[in-house]
This record gives structure tokens, sequence and C-alpha cells, in this order.
């Protein structure tokens, strides 16, 4: 694996790794490998650029080529929620998939937006913000449709009830969870949790965040019209989770040297209340094209997918972004997952309305460039061109694999084992093995949001998945 | 009547309360944390959430807000101030009701329909009950453990200051079960439970009659327009 | 750049919970020798240059913002420079 | 009794979001000149007796418990005898 290298300069010393330089020094060795990416992804980000990525392509690459940004193993299964979705199913759909959420018509003018989404190996690392943080990426995702987001839901698997190191995650994922959803006024009205040792070193922490919106404040997140500006607001960049989408979410959980950069998200839910409560008002106001929200791989997902969705051209200077933490280099910028972060597209002529809008709200925002019709993703760095690349390389052409699939002969077993095989009905008093590897977590804080809050489905009455084979 | 509902980067209610003016009456106007007008409304209302994440302390940051200034000088001059839950927490950091709250004794978020007895029914927000009387509406916080120093407890049971008290359970710790405070004129109330979230049928705490019934959260707001109008409000 | 540091507690005639949990804890750990816990707020208040006046205004700030004086007291207010930060 | 003090503050290349709302209230008050200001927390642990025994174990509990590696780091641990609490 690669040493030292541009990525891991020391502050002030950076310089950063322009086009014109990456296409005069086609040999120089680059660091593929530690950043997640196999040799031949890397040969064929060369291909697509004709020359070798930049540092900065480089960073962008391999956070939206990850596992965790762009589904490159799972990618062909789940199309298949596209595909097989039939005329009757889309009576009342209004978005589908490949948007921030799914919208589906309740009637009376009323719509309901709706996305699930996982931040598992962050909520192992450290459960607390992790989960927290989880929640507050999908509630961007609903503010980004023009609704207010109005309930959560989870859905928890932790490794064996008895484990050592169970307690740990269950406490800090519930009370993440709770902590940040309450903070933003919303009851988690639902959950379910099964405990099994197949997900041990692993939980999945899926989140669910609900809203809803009248038909005409529908908004997509696209990047069209040449000559708008595009904004970026809320929290300033840090040095968060650099080291997460593209090290730690790469395939194997153990890939990469240590970081210099922390690969954890903080997660502040006061500056995600303030963001909804602005975001609504900016589309109240008609102030926007359209918002997408910032969530793994930072401004790199935020500008290729924006752009993508778009008439395919954007402009970015890199250095207008406000940053926590001054000594971030370029590429750290593009990686970077701090939280609480919107971008937008504006028409010129509602700039300034738009700017008293987030001032009003004290949100921090900054200009960074603009939509163009060239077809081509540019990011300058003072006055460098760092990066040059067709959006759609990099946000939806991204490599599919089909892995080796085997069937898993332990499931036939677990199939069999109904209840018809249990013996006649027992006193509810007795609890069976099984049944308590279902149990709900009532051991850590529990935080209301609103008197609402006390409804939620028991997840007790739940069936218990318990494979007796380890997959 | 035109009643103000203050709004906060954080706060969750706000919206909740301005439907309880509504509901009770009234007409709610919608004031702005950041700015000095009060727009002339002859109540206020400081409302629930988590303003500014709670973050220092509870109702700290938004206690050095600019229209605090002018809320307290309103209070002073006997315009009805009512604060809940984290609006409470800001009227104890602004100093207009005596004592502060630390985090609940148990140190967990709690949120469940609580019973409260009205200790003093002749404030402006509580005129509309009847002394002793016994209501129900949700409680909802993490920091609501009331504490003050032993001679400010006696002064205030003296004063008749506690304008509520916990019934049945103690949810948080609050000394004498004290769940919420006046100053000693009686135009400003705080409290930690929240009456807004107990105005509407259908959406208010179950009662022996139905569910999501209760509505004893309603009289705080007619009481108010009760007081405007110097009137007694009808008794409940 | 210097960094003054201020030191809250919350005033030792009152609960803490907070700190009454860690002691339980401690001891559930078999930690007994540590019989009382309390948990206070440690400020770093990052300033350009330290003069009087600044000084005196994290005074009044501690009394009035950093600390509410019904239930904490603040029990130190001291300069750090930049060198000499951690020691543990 | 002499009491161990433990000081733990947030990584200072993490968000601290509670010390960020407070510069922000501060530079709205017009003190522009506090251009960070981070939180931590202050552990104040009353012992009998302070032996080198009870230090090696706060030093194991200051990482293990009483801070969470991942986003705080221990800055300080000292021990304070009764007489010299006070300084503020
Ligand atoms: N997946 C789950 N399975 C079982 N219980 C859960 C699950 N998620 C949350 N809970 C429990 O539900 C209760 C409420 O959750 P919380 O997130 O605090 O929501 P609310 O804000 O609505 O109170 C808590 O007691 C929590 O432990």
């Amino acid at each position: 694996m690669t040493t030292e290298t541009e990525l891991t300069q020391a502050p002030g010393t950076h310089v950063p790794d322009t086009v014109a330089n990456a296409a005069a020094t086609p040999d120089r060795e680059q660091p593929y490998a530690a950043l997640g990416l196999k040799e031949d992804e890397y040969l064929s980000i060369r291909e697509i650029l004709g020359r070798r990525p930049t540092s900065g392509e480089l960073a962008m690459y391999s956070v939206m080529w990850s596992e965790h940004c762009s589904y490159k193993s799972s990618k062909m299964y789940l199309r298949q929620f596209g595909e097989k979705v039939s005329p009757t199913m889309k009576k009342n759909l209004m978005v589908g998939m490949g948007e921030n959420a799914g919208v589906v018509d309740v009637g009376g003018g009323w719509a309901v937006t709706f996305k699930g989404e996982s931040h598992n190996h962050p909520s192992y690392i450290e459960p607390f913000q992790g989960a927290a943080t989880g929640v507050g990426g999908i509630v961007r995702d609903i503010i980004s449709m023009g609704a207010r987001p109005v309930a959560v839901m989870d859905q928890l698997r932790f490794g064996d009830i008895d484990a050592d190191d169970t307690r740990r995650v269950v406490d800090g994922v519930v009370s993440g969870i709770s902590f940040y959803a309450n903070c933003l006024g919303l009851p988690n009205i639902g959950g379910e949790t099964v405990f099994d040792k197949v997900y041990q070193g692993n939980p999945l922490v899926n989140v669910l965040s609900v809203g809803v919106l009248r038909h005409e404040d529908l908004h997509l997140a696209n990047a069209k019209g040449a000559g708008n500006k595009v904004v970026l607001f809320g929290a300033r960049t840090g040095g968060d989770g650099i080291g997460g989408a593209s090290i730690l979410a790469s395939d194997t959980f153990s890939a990469g040297g240590p970081t210099k950069r922390p690969s954890v998200q903080v997660g502040d839910p006061f500056a995600e209340k303030v963001l909804i409560e602005c975001c609504l008002e900016l589309f109240r106001d008609e102030l926007v094209e359209g918002i997408q929200d910032l969530g793994a791989a930072g401004i790199s997902c935020a500008t290729s997918e924006l752009a993508s969705n778009g008439d395919g051209g954007m402009f970015i200077e890199l250095d207008k972004v406000l940053l926590r933490d001054p000594t971030l280099t370029a590429e750290e910028i593009l990686m970077s997952e701090s939280q609480e972060r919107m971008m937008a597209v504006v028409h010129p002529s509602k700039l300034d309305a738009f700017l008293a809008v987030v001032d009003k709200w004290d949100v921090e925002t900054s200009v960074l460039g603009e939509v163009t019709d060239t077809g081509r993703l540019v990011i300058n760095w003072h006055g460098e061109e760092i990066v040059n690349v067709e959006p759609r390389t990099v946000a939806v052409d991204g490599p599919v694999y089909e892995r080796p699939v085997a069937y898993p002969t332990w499931i036939d077993e677990l199939q069999a084992d109904t209840a018809r095989g249990l013996p006649g009905p027992r006193p509810a008093t007795s609890s069976g093995r099984s049944s308590s590897r279902c149990s709900a977590h009532r051991t850590s804080p529990t935080r209301a949001g609103s008197p609402t809050s006390t409804t939620r489905m028991s997840s007790a009455t739940r069936p218990c998945r318990s494979p007796t084979t380890a997959a | 009547m035109r009643i103000g509902v203050v709004t906060f980067p954080g706060s969750l209610d706000d919206r909740d309360a301005q439907r309880a003016v509504r509901l009770a009456g009234a007409t709610p106007v919608a004031l702005w944390h950041g700015s000095h007008d009060l727009e002339g409304v002859e109540a206020i209302i400081l409302p629930g959430g988590f303003s500014y994440g709670d973050y220092l302390r509870a109702g700290a940051i938004a206690s050095l807000s600019p229209i605090m200034t002018e809320v307290v000088d309103a209070a002073n001059k006997g315009v009805p101030v009512l604060g809940i839950c984290n609006g409470f927490q800001m009227l104890a950091e602004a100093r207009l009701i005596p004592g502060a709250h630390t985090r609940n004794a148990h140190q967990q978020f709690i949120r469940r329909d609580q019973r409260l007895r009205v200790e003093n029914a002749a404030t402006d927000w509580t005129n509309g009950f009847e002394q002793g009387q016994e209501i129900t509406i949700p409680l909802k916080n993490a920091d609501g453990r009331f504490i003050a120093d032993d001679e400010t407890i006696k002064r205030i049971e003296g004063q008749g200051q506690v304008a509520f008290r916990y019934v049945g359970v103690n949810p948080n710790g609050s000394f004498d079960d004290i769940a919420g405070v006046s100053n000693e004129r009686g135009n400003v109330v705080g409290l930690m439970p929240h009456p807004e979230h107990a105005t509407e049928p259908g959406f208010g705490p179950d009662t022996p009659a139905a569910m999501s019934s209760g509505v004893d959260g309603l009289t705080f707001f007619t009481s108010v327009i009760a007081a405007s109008l110097k009137i007694e409000a009808p008794v409940k | 750049m210097p960094t003054i540091v201020v030191e809250v507690m919350p005033k030792a005639e009152l609960l803490d919970p907070q700190g009454k949990a860690v002691t339980g804890a401690l001891s559930r750990m078999g930690r007994q020798a540590y019989s009382e816990v309390r948990i206070g707020k440690r400020f770093e208040l990052t300033v350009a240059e330290v003069t009087d006046e600044i000084l005196e205004d994290v005074k009044v700030l501690a009394d009035d913002v950093f600390s509410n004086s019904v239930i904490e007291d603040v029990v130190s207010i001291t300069v750090q420079d930049e060198a000499a930060t951690v020691s543990a």
C-alpha cells in the first residue's frame, strides 16, 4: 500500500494536484488502494478521464464509488424495486426511485414522503453519534423534498443479547436516535429489534423518517438553468468522517491504514432544526430551484448528483467553502462528512432574498459557483483547476458488480421451524428461550418528542428470527 | 385579544401554542426572538422546545435573546407572560421567577400525562380554575427538576407563588413537588407540563370519559383572556 | 492563541444527579474508594490576546452566562497558554 | 477530604455543538473577542486518601469511564487538597 501521499501532507505545505499537473505526470503513484478502490476501478477512472485522476478527482471517485455511496454490489438487486413497479402501484406514487425520498399522494391535496436509510458501521464505532447522525441524514432527505418531517421509526439488529459489547451498542444507538429526534420534535412512532450473533460487530441501524407536504410544495433536487448560483449553507465544513465514507465504509472494515482525521461525525440537532425551518421558509417564499442534502461523501456527492440530475454542468470554487478547521486540504473538503449542511440552486435574481432568509436563521452561507452548460463538473482551488469530470461518471455510472451468490442452506431448517411444531398454548407467564432474544430495549433513557409519541408498535409481538447457523 | 408566541431557534411547540390561543378565542401573533418588537400584544407565551439545543443550560442562551429584554420589561409592567417547559426554564434564567432547573433526578427524559393540582387560581393564567382543582396535561422534559434554596422555597410557598404541584408522582424530583411557579404579582407563570397540548378533543390526554379527550389546558388561555377583560373566567 | 479556562461546578449543597449516577456506577464496578463524584463544566475560550479588560469581561461572563448562580459556582478562571495545554 | 480532578474536553478536530452555540451567543452579545468556545467536563472525585494506587485507577477510569476516547480527550488529572479549592 502507498505510504506518504498528497492526501496526508502537513497543513500549510499542501499544494493541490491540478488537472494540468495530472496530465503532465501520468506515472505518479496514487493511493487508490488506501482509499478503497480496486486496481481495475482505478484503471477505469483513468480510462474515463483519458489521464490519471488528480488527487481531488481520486478523492471524489473513491468516496462516490465506495459500496456505501454507490451500492455497487447490491444495485443489481435493488434495481428490481424500480423495475417491478406496476402501473397500479404507480397510481398514487408521485416520486419513485432515484430521488432523495419517495412521495405518495394521500388525497385531499396532501402527500407523504418517507425514506429509510442505514447508518450501520458508524453506529458500531460510536453508537450514540453514529445513530444520531443517521437520523440527521434521513431527516435532511425529507426536508429536501419540500416536506415538514413529522416522525421517525427505527429497525435495529444487534449482536447476541448476552455478548459483552452488545449493551454499549444498544444503549448508544437507542439514546442517539431518541436524542436527535426529540430535539427536532419528532416522535419515534415505531420500532423493531432483533438480537442475533450474526450482527456481532456489524449492527444494523435503520432509521426511517416521514414528512408531510402539500402537492404543490414538492421539490426535486437538480441543478438546472445555466447561470443559477450554487450555494452551500448550514454548518461549517470540518474534518468529520473523512475516514468514514472511504476507508471505513469500504468493502472490508480493516482496509486502510491509520487516518489522521476522525472517522466519526458529531451531530448538532439544534443546527438541523434551524435548517428545517430555514429550508421550509426558502421553499415557501420560492427562493430556491432545488435543495440537496449533504450526507456521505459531502460536497463530492452533492455537486456530482445535482449536476447529473440537471443540465450536466457545474463550476465550483472550492476555496469559498466556510471551514471549521482551516488546515483542511482541498481533497479533505471534497470528502468531509460534516453534518447539517445543504446545497441549494438559486436563481441570481433571488440570491439577495435567499441570503436574507438564511441570515435571519443565523445559518452560515457561501456561494460556491454556478450551474453551467458545459456538461462538466469543474472545481477550482484558489484559481487552479483541480477537478474536471463528467458528473455522471462520478455519481451515476459507477462500477456495478455481480458478486458470487450461494444459497444459505441453513435457511431451510429455519423456515421449516414454524409454530406448528410447538406444543399447545401455554400460559403467558412462561418465557420461551427465543422470546428473550427479541426483547425490546427498556434500559436506556426514554425521551419523548411529543404527546403522540406513546403510540408504538410492540416489537415483542414480532416473530423472532434467530438463524441456527451463522451466515 | 392578541397574544404573542415567541419563536426561538429550536422552539418546537410554538405552532401548538398559537393554535391553543386560537382555540381559546384570541388571535395568535408570531414573535421572533431576534427582534425587539412585541407588536403591541397583550400577553406573551414562551413556548416549549429545545431552544439553542438546550446547550449550556436549558433556556440559558434563549434568555439572552433581544426579545427577552422586552419580555422582561413588559412582565414588570404587568403584561401576562406564560412560560411552558423550555419557556419556564427561560423565565428562571431571566430571573422573572425564582429558582432554577436541573436535569431530572432519574437522569432520563420523561414523557407522560401528568396530574397536577392548581395551587393558586388567582394568577392571570389560572383564574378559570378552582383553587385545588386537579387537572391532567402532558409532560415531556429532560431538565425539569425545579430547585431553589430553602429560603426561596419557604418564601414562594408562603406567598402563594407555587401555582401547580405534581399529584400522584413527582416525575423529575422537583422540590416540594412544584410543577409551576408564578411571580409575586401573578402575571408571570411558568410550568413544566404543556397546557397547549391539551386544548382540542381528540388530541389531549385520555380521560375516564374518552380517549384523548382531555382539554384541561384550554383554561390557561381562556383565563388570560378573562384577565385582560378584567372579568371572571367561567369556572370549569 | 491563548486560552482562558473557566470552571463551573454544581453547588456543593445541591444534589448533582449526574454525579450521583456516576458514583453509583463506580461502586457497582467495585470502586468504593470514591465516596463522591461531582460533575461540572470546563469552558475553554480562545482569544487573540489576554488583556486585563478581557479578564474582567470573562469574570462577568463566568457569573452571568457560563454559570447560573442559583445552582452553580464558578470555581476557577485561569489563563493557559498555547504551549502548555495537555498534561494527562 | 482530598479531591482528584479529571478534566475532559471534546476532541479539537470534532464539532462541539454546545461550544459553537455559546460562541454564537457571545458574538450576538457583541463579544467578538472570543473566537472559539469549547465546553468540556470537570469531574471531582472525593477520596479518603490519595495513594499511587488510586491515582493509577483514576487514570484508567478517566480513559474508560469519564471520557469516550472516540470523541473526547482527557486533558488533565490533578489532585486538589481540601483547603485550596475555590480561587475565582
Ligand atoms: N427498535 C426498537 N425496538 C423496541 N423498542 C424501541 C425501539 N426503538 C425505540 N424503542 C423504545 O421506544 C421508546 C421510545 O423511543 P424514543 O426514540 O425515545 O422515541 P420518542 O421520542 O417517541 O419517545 C423508548 O423506550 C425506546 O427504548
